[in-house]
């Protein structure tokens, strides 16, 4: 699952997908992106509120539901997009 | 007004002035001269912190007094109070909705830290003195404006503002804790700390002044570019007056406490500017429907170099004029 | 998509892609790589030439023709790798 | 295939993948994340030790297992993540 | 005893020490205030850069003599040596399991240039002159004690080190190689070079060094806030006391090697100080089941604030009592 | 002759040339040492601001005279002009192919900013004047040379070059605009304007110049041990003879130009040197087919270490003999 979403709300997504009990979490620096509301770059900037930040989760598919929800509660209201792809985790056993 | 003309002019001419219109013609010329935002955030980090030291060895020298506690008090009442004029006079001039009149009205009740470090720079080439605790005044205007607005939302019935945890990150963020901190550091250790680091926060301050205002010309002037439409006249308007009204909230309430000239310049600039640090963070997570071109246009595009080339030379005519005969 | 290109040429990129008629992309910095033509890294660099960018775009799949072509209109002569994966877009009525 | 591994290891890591014949890499900068071991975050931090990166790979799928032998030589005993998706390349040719 | 006492105290209210308590009460309040990784790295070459120039510079003025031959020598030995004596003193105190233990003592044995830079900026301020070489010497004990700690783990038998690489990764680390460099570019360029370059590594130095511990400040805050427990009373205390019973042997070496009381001060900080940037990174390759946490919040969290706090004043002052007639 | 090797050898050991053998050492020694891309943007930034600044400065003092148009058109003539004869020497050299040669002229028209910040330090150092719009005319340099390159592509039908917008993009690449940009600055301010930021851009400035140097060893240490056959001994052999040649040019130039000894040695550099910024970025887009490990490690490699320790003082020397009674 991979989310992408204002750097402002990245410690409460992050403190979401932890009680929703995920078992780790990567969190991606964005430099720049363009949707809906406006193109935009972190160049110069000097305000946290400014970018975004990509937060990627490897997780179990039977736990993606919850974790969705919990994703979208914080996520919701929010300028941000969550997209979930298939793949296959080696050290499985961790998971 | 002939002193009001000179002093306009003598900062239009400012290597600080300059540098961000150099930045403000980079942008608008679509070059693609850019600072990574590490350097923007070392220098304002910098900026931060030796204004703040400066401002606590002020006091250390100066010795504590009740215009402290007086000026604190005046200036969190601005804050809180100014959002209310703010919400009003965009009702009369814009068509935004609530929730983005508050957003608005939050910035323009809180500070910009760097209009005021420039204020300090055009007084200090003038020679006139200020109050060491006006940098703790600043750092107190911070915060109160949001409450205000999101007390305005809850008022209005207009969807609700997410506030969990909202008032603790606020009051924390990084600037206040950077700027109370380095101001207690500076009446701590006074004139003897003062001694051991005047080589970095003293002398290379305006350089590198101009070099951040560079970067805020950039970043103002993409800023503008990319929304020309999103405020209309109205809007625009609001960017210009809004600061000339606060000020004069700003003038009244240092006449009330009795601030030197200086200080009175200084209140006055402080209530005139509109944040684009701070409150914006907070807007994103408080009233996330509000769009950030709106208010970052706002106050970076129009109301920031207002403040820059014509609001600090009228607020310090005006500071002289009227508080001259209290320093 | 995934497309990871030159630098100087991220605005040429993005622009094509709003031409194809994305809603959006993100850009991600990259770090350091290597390819057929060399080795590199980004530390202590200062020309902007020297670096690449990740593009990443979410888009539905009849779109992606287009996509990929005006990509590649850009990408075409140039250093750069165009990667397409299965992603499902939680928010998909955005698209 | 993604690898997240301590930056230390970022060289090693490399080097196996080049060892094991892979066409290219891209490394990604990481800002921060948590896992079994802790959460970590890159501001402020002065050790190069601190942090983790994020190593990008695209392969054939019949080299997969050869390199994920290779990462795994490295990152065995180490903290990190491997994780596998398909992804199709558009300039095939290359690889 | 008194003048420890007004050591401290002096030391305490220092625009340096009152930085890392910024940074340290702002992380324990959970403060979002932080420095890019770029900025912090950026200080920190500046710093390196700095201390190694001018450590050549001195050398340079007063002429290389038997000394520098002499306490290279001896800091190598402590580098090695202490190892050994951490880690008699984590089995003594702690539960930490062979590998941990082992890692830990990796740490002490090598050194903090922070630590180091901090106590020259303590000896500058009190007017107490070192050995330019000293310099020379931190960067002598940053990578030995990483073999003992190798050689302790091959000798226990638990778990081999993945070592292949790793000795002249760590010796040529960036900052060995920064500091080795520029003490060497000091040395040849001299009193001429320094000219040119003065008013870039020695006016602005305290202040690059209080924002420097004001992040550092941070860093350690929060590795103490989130690993509370991990080291437990036992851990803590080796963290206390590993210091001074390193700095006795620091003492000790510089008084067979007769140095001058600000060097002796330097040496009992370089012995009393734990590493946190190279060593950590060698560990991550060499011994990775190491919990990290462990050894960076004891390095960091514990000893480093110890020592910039409490430990370098007691040095100074102990090797001005013990050392003063040599000077 | 004497002179010459007196100012060479003066010239190699000064801190900035060992900061950049530093530098290439460490790279050549595989250390890890290396600056994040964030510092080392800021750092030239800082370099760009300061000598822009410092030119238009000296412009204000001494008044703008014919021999600034003049000097402008010498440079963008040598721009122009310059390419074509690095196309044929690289013909004669090389086995390049058309693409290459043509992309690696365009850089040996356009000019290295940071040789002629260390030339402009060189000639403070003996105490050589020169007139302070050389830096207008080493913005001027940069472009034109891209444009020569096209247009032999363009005639010899190899290729075509896709330069939609690039012209615009080049012209206003970060670097002209902020040399441009301060240069203005510096005019407009003049003396007062110098005051306020002197603390910032001119006492420091030696030091942040080692920094940079330092880095840009590591960079060009690290482009030559990736790359050590890409270029044959033709290639090699070019990057040493081209910047000789592009320096009899340049004196040339600034003999028709009536340029003083200091103005005349900073015209032979920037002839002499090669762009590693602007032009690669504007090769990757034009013409992507050439490969960057060609052109850079010539640039970077080989011309920019050649003519710091070793072009600059003959260019100087040179510059005194010839035009030493014009100034
Ligand atoms: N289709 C997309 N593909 C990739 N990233 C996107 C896409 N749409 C939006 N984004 C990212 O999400 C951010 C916010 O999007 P929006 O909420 O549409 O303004 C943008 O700045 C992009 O970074
Ligand atoms: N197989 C691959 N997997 C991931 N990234 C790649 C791969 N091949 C190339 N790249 C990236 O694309 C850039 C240019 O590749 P190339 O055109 O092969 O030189 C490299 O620097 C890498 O960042
Ligand atoms: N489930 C996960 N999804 C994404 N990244 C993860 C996950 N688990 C661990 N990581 C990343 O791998 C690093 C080390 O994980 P660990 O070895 O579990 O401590 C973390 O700091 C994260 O950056
Ligand atoms: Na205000
Ligand atoms: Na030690
Ligand atoms: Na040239």
């Amino acid at each position: 699952m991979e989310i992408i979403i204002e750097a402002p709300l990245e410690r409460r997504l992050t403190d979401a997908l932890t009680q929703a009990g995920v078992t780790g979490y990567t969190v991606l620096p964005v430099s720049g992106g363009s949707g809906r509301s406006r193109r935009w770059s972190r160049s110069g900037q000097i305000s946290p509120g400014g970018g975004m930040v990509a937060v990627v989760c490897l997780t179990r598919p039977d736990r993606l539901d919850s974790l969705i929800e919990a994703a979208f509660s914080v996520v919701e209201r929010h300028i941000g997009v969550v997209s979930v792809s298939d793949a296959e985790v080696i050290r499985a056993d961790r998971f | 007004m002939a002193e009001v003309l000179s002093l306009a002019v003598d900062n239009l001419i400012s290597p600080i002035i300059l540098s961000f219109v150099l930045g403000l013609s980079a942008a608008f010329l679509r070059s693609q001269l850019s600072f990574p935002e590490a350097v923007a955030r070392g220098l304002s980090i910098y900026l931060l912190f030796a204004i703040g030291f400066k401002g606590g060895a002020g006091v250390a020298e100066h010795g504590i007094d009740l215009g402290l506690v007086a000026t604190l008090g005046a200036a969190i009442v601005l804050s809180f109070g100014l959002p209310f004029i703010a919400y009003a006079l965009l009702g009369a001039l814009t068509r935004f909705n609530t929730v983005e009149k508050a957003a608005v009205a939050a910035h323009y009740g809180s500070i910009s830290i760097v209009t005021f470090v420039a204020a300090t720079s055009v007084l200090e080439g003038r020679g006139l003195a200020y109050e060491g605790y006006m940098v703790a005044a600043a750092a107190a205007m911070e915060a109160p404006a949001i409450m205000s607005a999101l007390w305005i939302i809850a008022r209005s019935g207009s969807g609700s503002a997410a506030a969990t945890g909202l008032y603790r990150e606020v009051l924390l963020n990084g600037s206040i804790v950077l700027l109370v901190g380095s101001f207690l550091i500076g009446m701590i250790t006074g004139e003897k700390g003062m001694e051991t680091v005047a080589a970095f926060i003293v002398s290379p301050f305006q350089g590198v002044l101009c070099l951040f205002l560079l970067d805020m010309g950039l970043v103002a002037g993409r800023s503008l570019r990319d929304n020309p439409a999103v405020l209309g006249a109205g809007g625009i308007l609001f960017g210009l007056l809004m600061p000339l009204l606060g000020s004069a909230f700003g003038l009244l309430a240092a006449q009330l406490v009795g601030l030197s000239s200086g200080g009175t310049a200084l209140l006055m600039t402080l209530a005139a500017s509109a944040s684009y640090i701070a409150v914006p963070a907070a807007m994103r997570v408080a009233l996330p429907e509000a769009r950030p071109s709106v208010y970052l246009t706002l106050s970076l595009g129009v109301t920031f170099p207002f403040n820059l080339a014509v609001g600090i030379p009228i607020y310090t005519a005006a500071a002289t004029m009227i508080a001259g005969g209290q320093s």
